[in-house]
């Protein structure tokens, strides 16, 4: 009975955007169509740059990787969804997307406090060719249908398999990392299981100076973001009513 | 699972009963048609559709009431008020009624129904029914009528025969049950056996009664007719012979709706 | 043909006039086709919704049209099981108002979701904690009783009636219809609460947020109490719109004046509860979930002025003209309280559904505004010319109106007289 | 009995309901349920035996090593190897292939006429803009044969730095956590030293960096000037702070940092004299500042070699053939710079390139090249590197037909005997016999003195990496004089100051993720602007607009920034916006 979670070291990432992108390749999520904004785009991870408000050599700046919190407790899309396309895996605790059973009625999208759950406006569509370099563990979406962050499910499978080929029943935690965790260039991005003490996320989770976002809604999100500085800490909070982002 | 059960059930209740209310309505209606109750219901519709003052009891005509509407469909057979009054007032002839009424004939040998229609018993223990003055008048230049065949059955306010005349269609309703026996006599359309041996003839209107209704129907006719026209032909003024020549503009859909009570 | 097919005694103006008036309404509805078959094609990229914005036009339409649709099972509810037969005067067109409604508000959100072709997967595979499974059922439910309920009234078209089993089903089914008006009330009753719980369980949106009573959260009642609450008004503003329209007496001034009643009682008790609840969300919930309720209304331009439009102005004040019978007796009065009264309700979903999805949640996120594409707007008016239309064939053609013959026939409305016992005068005494 | 229209209904009505009652109505649902599931136009991802090759990226000088997961012969994702992850457009250099901008057809033939006849008085010159490849020594080679032949780098080659020892870095506009030498040293190092940036804008690096001094655009040569001299204990030139826009005490801080909390390393976006002489003064050379070490070449190859010039250095008016090599990008030189060195009437532009986005714009002659990782070629010593290193980026996929191989092009124009030089170079490596060579499938690393030379060339081939034993020299490198971007001259109808930053080119469709579907970068053809001159530009936040400069204009969108500095507006450099930029440039945004 395991429970993945991430933890999150916000002094550490440099908005390098490898994660956003590690995540895209992985999980044959196409190209934005012309006229797509950064708000009809589909990125399972997506970095924002926050900044303290200040002018000047006094401004200080940080960069935030949103995914799906992967919510714990009463996990607002799962209860809502009509149709059961959601639900939390009680082996892994991964809160997972059925994209052919979504019937593409966006209330989870609504229900979201992260706004981590992505609509496909447009069909998947690849330049003529590109489509040859699809991850064939991952089945690309239809047009019409909410899909998120799932730990990289495929991955997760294999995982599963390459255990079951030595006959051993736990996965060894080396052997499953997410594409983002996998390709974050300054190792901000850590996972684990977070009932295992021991483990990374675990254990940053313990050391003071991490939090969690929106932690008051008791949605008891898995993953857990660090940093030393207080400012950013403030974002764990809700919005003070000033602009503060730009991402 | 609880949870399901529960809502699932109760969906699926309701739509049950919504389905199980729909087909029930569809079986009763097959038993209706199966049973020729067709012109009963139709009648029954079309009198719930008349604005109350046309719905008026008869006995309001003869000033027992100030106001009542019929309950029970002009079927005074069934109603206990009518007996009840009959019984406590029996029939005084005051003076004898006379045949003509504002220049029209209304012979005192029959009944009148309320759709201008006539019942005469005859003799041979037949009745014939026939169009009274006034609906004969109006119906004055018919283009065809339709009389049901010999041995067809005949239903209290259901059709008698039907007359098209100009952009109207008309249904005669029946004043009596009973089975055609002969059509197209002398003075009346259709000879009559009547059902259960001799007719009931409670629910019409005996020749007393017709002046004041006659009344309100020349009324009725008038604003049919020419709803700005002052009422001309109640008062006195002798109507008259051949109204749908005189009123080519009048549309006669409309009257003789009005009139025989069409619906 | 046309004459035909409309009722005796019902004056209906010339085929002619008619057609011309039909004709905007008919171009409408095609645009609005066009519109919505874009986006059923190209997909909802044709919209200007987007990940922030799930939720836009068609969703904010759907909520009210429906609230607004709750005339009809109110007024069923009122006239078959309460037995208040004063009401029978308008429960047909109640019936037609509401089935448009409803029907209209179906084909949008078959619009609106992105895989109309799995609609069915929510009866296949519901998931009885969603809100929004209890809302599809309901209403698909309710959509078919009330398709039954308008049945018998199409079928007494004189035309139809000719056909005898058209004319016996309708009389059987007419017998029967206190069945479907109770499954009607029940459904209707709780879709009406369920697409306010809709955004009550948005734990997520502390905005929308509420703590309620047992499932439900406090919204599903108050949708419930506005929406028939603010039924019988709708009723009343179509009733004399419609005979404004056609200048023809559709019903006596009592009943309008009985709707404007009811619907003033439902709507104070509404504006209570609705004021006892957002003073428990500011207070307990909103900050419960560390939100400070404040924060909401600093984001221009949803500011506290919404709020007092909401309960203030288009709650209390229709509410109180509504209660009180010297204004309720002026027509002016009740049409423009009446008006008042839908228009809050649509506010109230307004805000519901489009502040809930404007407002950041996140510390760094911003607040996001939204302008429907003409797709949207072509989609949202398609409903309404449909509305338009099939109410106007229906008046024309079926019989909406049980008191207008009545009122035709007696042009001066005196009052009812009642009957009284006979006067023991002489027969034949004239 | 004859068949009447009623009879007609009932027959379509009674069908019509029985219908329902069969399995067809509820089958066609499923259907339609399971048709949407994969909609047509829902591509199947190919399936089959997965296996892992190696190679190096070859889209930055970084060269990072990259461990391909292929589906048969097709890579299908690229991963660093554990420990050294790479860049957002490393990730996806697999995609480069199908390239919607790719160009695969061009005029082999008539370029080679068209150079053929060229009047043999004016210089021919090829313009290298990756040196220190083998394709370079083949290039030297080349015009070392041809008469007034030239060969070209775009700048100086940068000595190597070595982030890892520096305690202080101080860094001129350099973007040092932006892909700048392999993410995985400088994150390594990172921990280590203590970060100034110096830049104008609000960059990740100078959001992520110690201490951010926001200098006014242009001033960097003053403020290094003016920290040389506090260094060499003079007094502080008292119009520096009005002129950089950073308070006194703050550059003493600075100054006082470097010289104190040493070794110290200066590092800036383009090497300006002012940053070498910086480095000499706190004693960096050798320390934390090397000349750059190339692998060993074939002696016969450095016999004959054309001298490397840099760009500036050719007089201008004087090049008649320019041969453009783009295949390996790495800086991109304003056509305004180009087109000076060349002759007035009618010069001849050929240019090596995947896509016209570059100099195909204003060449005759476009030839196609392949892209990685399709190429083979050998990258240049990575910047953050002391020792000579020599790795491959052996090709992936196979290149489409029609593709030139420029040094192969280049070579056969100057009639060189067409011998395959990446094997004679590895050759000549192997003889020296020294360093080391690590393969990453084994992960081990072995002399290449124990090696056979064809398992040596075949591990290069894998992605394999020679490491030459040699350490660094200590004899300092002589700076040369260039000169950082100056001030732009001040023009009222002008008034922005412009500050560019490069777009990799030619970079994935699937970076939308960065530049459209988020915020994260500044995307291609859009400017940020600070609000207030937002305001005074009349522009808002996403709107389209024109910026215009004395070189002429090009449609923008605008980014509204608030970090942004007022009357500075930072592009987003395509090389069109580059060429319309040019070095240093004022601008004015106009509303359209």
């Amino acid at each position: 009975m395991t429970r993945y979670g991430m933890s999150i070291d916000i002094d550490r990432c440099t908005g390098c955007g490898a994660c956003m992108v590690a995540c895209a390749v992985e999980n044959n999520i196409p190209p934005a169509p012309e006229g797509a904004g950064d708000r009809k785009g589909i990125t399972w991870i997506r970095v924002f740059q926050v900044n303290n408000g200040e002018d000047g050599s006094n401004r200080k700046s940080a960069f935030v990787p949103v995914l799906c919190q992967q919510c714990g407790h009463e996990t607002p899309c799962v209860s809502v969804c009509p149709q059961q396309a959601v639900r939390v895996d009680p082996q892994t605790g991964i809160v997972g997307q059925m994209p052919e059973r979504c019937l593409g009625c966006r209330y989870c999208m609504a229900a979201c406090p992260y706004h981590a759950r992505y609509f496909n406006w447009w069909d998947p569509v690849w330049p003529p060719g590109m489509e040859k370099t699809l991850n064939p563990a991952v089945a690309p979406r239809m047009r019409g249908v909410v899909e998120k962050c799932n730990f990289c499910h495929g991955r997760w499978h294999a995982a599963k398999e390459r255990a079951a080929a030595q006959n051993r029943r736990e996965i060894d935690p080396g052997d499953y990392l997410p594409a983002c965790v996998e390709a974050c260039p300054t190792g901000a991005i850590r996972f684990g299981d977070l009932n295992d003490r021991a483990s990374v996320p675990a254990r940053d989770a313990r050391q003071d100076g991490s939090f969690r976002l929106l932690e008051k809604l008791g949605t008891d999100p898995k993953i857990h973001y660090h940093s030393r500085q207080g400012w950013v800490r403030q974002i764990a909070s809700a919005p003070s009513g000033k602009e503060k982002a730009r991402g | 699972m609880i949870g399901s059960l529960v809502f699932l059930g109760a969906f699926y209740a309701v739509l049950a009963v919504v389905a199980a209310t729909v087909a029930c309505a569809a079986i009763r209606s097959r038993r209706a048609l199966a049973a020729q109750q067709v012109d009963e219901i139709r009648w029954h519709e079309t009198f719930h559709e008349l604005p109350p003052s046309e719905r008026q009891c008869r006995h309001v005509a003869t000033g027992e009431f100030r106001y009542r509407e019929c309950p029970h469909a002009f079927d005074c057979r069934i109603c206990e008020t009518h007996t009840r009054l009959v019984a406590r007032k029996p029939l005084i002839l005051r003076d004898t009624p006379q045949e003509e009424i504002f220049g029209m004939s209304f012979p005192l040998d029959r009944f009148y129904h309320r759709g201008h229609t006539w019942v005469r018993p005859e003799p041979d223990g037949t009745v014939t029914i026939g169009l009274d003055e006034l609906g004969r008048r109006v119906l004055s230049s018919p283009d065809r009528v339709e009389l049901p065949p010999a041995g067809a059955g005949l239903r209290v306010n259901g059709t008698a025969w039907r007359v098209h005349q100009r952009n109207a269609d008309v249904r005669l309703l029946s004043p009596v049950e009973g089975q055609v026996v002969e059509v197209g006599g002398p003075d009346w359309v259709l000879r009559v056996k009547p059902a259960d041996g001799c007719p009931d003839l409670r629910h019409l209107l005996t020749p007393e009664e017709v002046r004041p209704w006659l009344l309100r129907e020349m009324e009725r006719l008038q604003l049919a007719l020419s709803p700005a026209a002052a009422p001309t032909l109640a008062d006195g003024g002798v109507l008259v012979d051949d109204i749908a020549a005189n009123y080519p503009e009048a549309d006669w859909d409309a009257v003789c709706g009005e009139l025989f009570l069409q619906g | 043909m046309d004459r035909q097919l409309i009722a005796r005694r019902l004056p209906r103006c010339p085929a002619r006039q008619f057609v011309l008036w039909l004709l905007p309404w008919t171009a409408l509805l095609a645009f609005g086709l066009y519109a919505a078959g874009l986006c059923l094609v190209k997909g909802l990229n044709q919209t200007n919704m987007d990940n922030r914005f799930a939720f836009g036009l068609w969703i904010f339409l759907d909520l009210t049209v429906i609230a607004l649709g709750a005339g009809a099972f109110f007024t069923g509810f009122l006239v078959y099981i309460l037995k208040l037969k004063e009401l029978s005067a308008v429960i047909y067109s109640a019936v037609v108002i509401g089935f448009v409604c409803y029907s209209g508000a179906v084909a949008v959100l078959l619009v609106d979701v992105g895989q109309p072709l799995r609609a069915w997967f929510t009866f296949w595979y519901p998931n009885v904690h969603s809100m929004l499974t209890e809302v599809t059922f309901c209403i698909t439910c309710y959509l078919t009783v009330l398709f039954i309920e308008y049945l018998p009234i199409i079928l007494k078209n004189r035309k139809l009636r000719q056909v005898p089993s058209f004319l016996v089903f309708e009389f059987q089914l007419h017998k029967l219809i206190y069945v479907l008006a109770g499954a009607g009330t029940f459904l209707s009753f709780f879709h009406q609460g369920s697409l306010g719980g809709l955004y009550g369980v948005l734990r997520g949106r502390p905005f929308a947020f509420r703590e309620g009573f047992a499932i439900w959260p406090s919204t599903f009642f108050l949708f419930i109490i506005s929406a028939v609450a603010v039924g019988p008004a709708f009723i009343l503003l179509t009733t004399w719109l419609v005979s404004k329209i056609s200048q023809r007496r559709l019903v006596k001034p009592q009943v309008l004046d009985l709707l404007g009643r009811i619907s003033g009682l439902l709507l104070s008790v509404y504006v209570l509860a609705k004021t006892v609840d957002t003073l428990i969300w500011i207070n307990r919930t909103s900050p419960g979930s560390g939100f400070p309720a404040w924060q909401y209304y600093s984001w221009n331009p949803f500011g506290t002025w919404i709020l007092f439009a909401e309960i203030v102005v288009f709650g209390l004040i229709p509410a109180l003209i509504l209660l009180i019978p010297r204004l309720r007796r002026r027509t002016g009065w009740l049409v423009s309280a009446a008006l008042m009264a839908c228009l809050g309700v649509a506010l109230n979903r307004f805000v519901l559904t489009v502040q809930t999805l404007a407002l950041p949640t996140l510390g760094f996120d911003q607040f996001v505004s939204y302008r429907p594409s003409w797709q949207e707007t072509g989609t949202f008016l398609a409903v309404v010319a449909y509305g338009v239309l099939v109410y106007s064939f229906s008046f024309r053609y079926l019989q909406l109106f049980p008191q207008e013959r009545a009122l035709e026939a007696a042009p001066a409305a005196e009052a009812e007289p009642v009957e009284e016992e006979p006067v023991l005068v002489g027969r034949y005494s004239l | 009995m004859q068949t009447t229209r009623r009879d007609l209904f009932k027959f379509a009505a009674g069908s019509a309901a029985g219908l329902v009652f069969t399995p067809v109505p509820w089958r066609l649902i499923t259907d339609t349920a399971l048709w949407s599931e994969n909609w047509p136009g829902i591509p199947r991802p190919a399936r089959g035996e997965i296996h892992t090759r190696f190679t190096n990226c070859a889209l930055c000088p970084a060269g990072c090593a990259v461990r391909a997961r292929c589906v048969g012969p097709q890579p299908v994702a690229l991963t660093g190897l554990p420990g050294q992850p790479l860049c957002a457009f490393g990730l996806v250099g697999h995609h480069l292939p199908y390239h919607p901008g790719r160009v695969t057809q061009g005029a082999l033939e008539q370029a080679a006429a068209a150079i053929a006849h060229r009047d043999p008085k004016a210089s021919i010159a090829v313009l290298d803009l990756r040196p220190g490849r083998t394709a370079s020594w083949t290039y030297r080679r080349a015009m070392a044969a041809i008469p007034h032949g030239l060969y070209l780098a775009p700048k100086r080659i940068s000595p190597a730095v070595n982030l890892a020892d520096a305690k202080t870095v101080l860094s001129f506009g350099a973007p040092l956590l932006e892909g700048w030498g392999t993410p995985a040293s400088v994150f390594a190092a990172r921990e280590r030293f203590r970060l100034v940036q110096v830049e104008p804008v609000p960059s990740p690096t100078a959001a992520l960096a110690d201490l951010w001094l926001p200098i006014r655009a242009g001033s960097e040569t003053a403020l290094a000037r003016a920290i040389a001299q506090l260094l060499r204990k003079q007094a502080l030139p008292p119009e520096v702070a009005a002129l950089t826009g950073i308070p006194e005490e703050q550059i003493v801080s600075v100054a006082r940092q470097v010289a104190e909390n040493g070794p110290a390393l200066v590092v800036a976006a383009e090497e300006f004299p002012a940053m070498s002489e910086l480095n000499r003064l706190l004693g960096s050379l050798g320390r934390t500042v090397f000349p750059r070490r190339e692998a060993p070449v074939p002696e016969s190859w450095t016999r004959a070699a054309a001298p490397v010039t840099t760009f500036a250095s050719v007089a201008d008016h004087s090049i008649g053939v320019l041969l453009i090599d783009e295949s390996a990008p790495d800086t991109y030189l304003p056509w305004s710079v180009v087109q000076k060195k060349l002759v007035p009437y009618d010069p001849l532009v050929v240019t090596f390139a995947s896509s016209r986005a570059g100099y195909g714009r204003h060449a005759q002659y476009l030839l196609p090249t392949a892209v990685y990782p399709e190429i083979t070629s050998d990258l240049p010593p990575a910047l953050h590197s002391a020792a000579a290193t020599f790795r491959l980026a052996a090709p992936l996929v196979a290149p489409p037909a029609g593709v030139v191989d420029p040094p192969t092009f280049v070579a056969r124009m100057a009639r060189l005997p067409l011998t395959p030089a990446l094997r004679e170079r590895a050759g000549a490596i192997h003889q020296a016999g020294r360093g080391t060579v690590s393969t990453w499938r084994d992960g081990k690393s072995v002399p290449v003195r124990q090696v056979k030379f064809d398992d040596f060339w075949s591990a290069l081939n894998e992605g394999g990496c020679w490491i030459d034993s040699q350490g660094p020299q200590a004899p300092a490198p002589q700076m040369e004089s260039g000169s950082f971007a100056d001030p732009p001259v001040e023009q009222s109808s002008l008034p922005l100051v412009v500050v560019t930053t490069a777009v990799p080119q030619p970079f994935s469709p699937l970076l939308s993720k960065l530049y459209g579907e988020s915020n994260l970068r500044l995307s291609p053809g859009r400017i940020a602007l600070h609000p207030e001159t937002a305001r005074q530009c009349g522009v808002t936040d996403g709107a389209r607009a024109a910026l215009e400069t004395i070189r002429g204009r090009a449609a923008v969108q605008v980014s509204i920034d608030s970090g942004m500095p007022p009357g500075v507006v930072r592009v987003a450099a395509t090389p069109a916006l580059l060429d319309l930029c040019g070095p240093s440039a004022r601008a004015k945004v106009v509303r359209v």
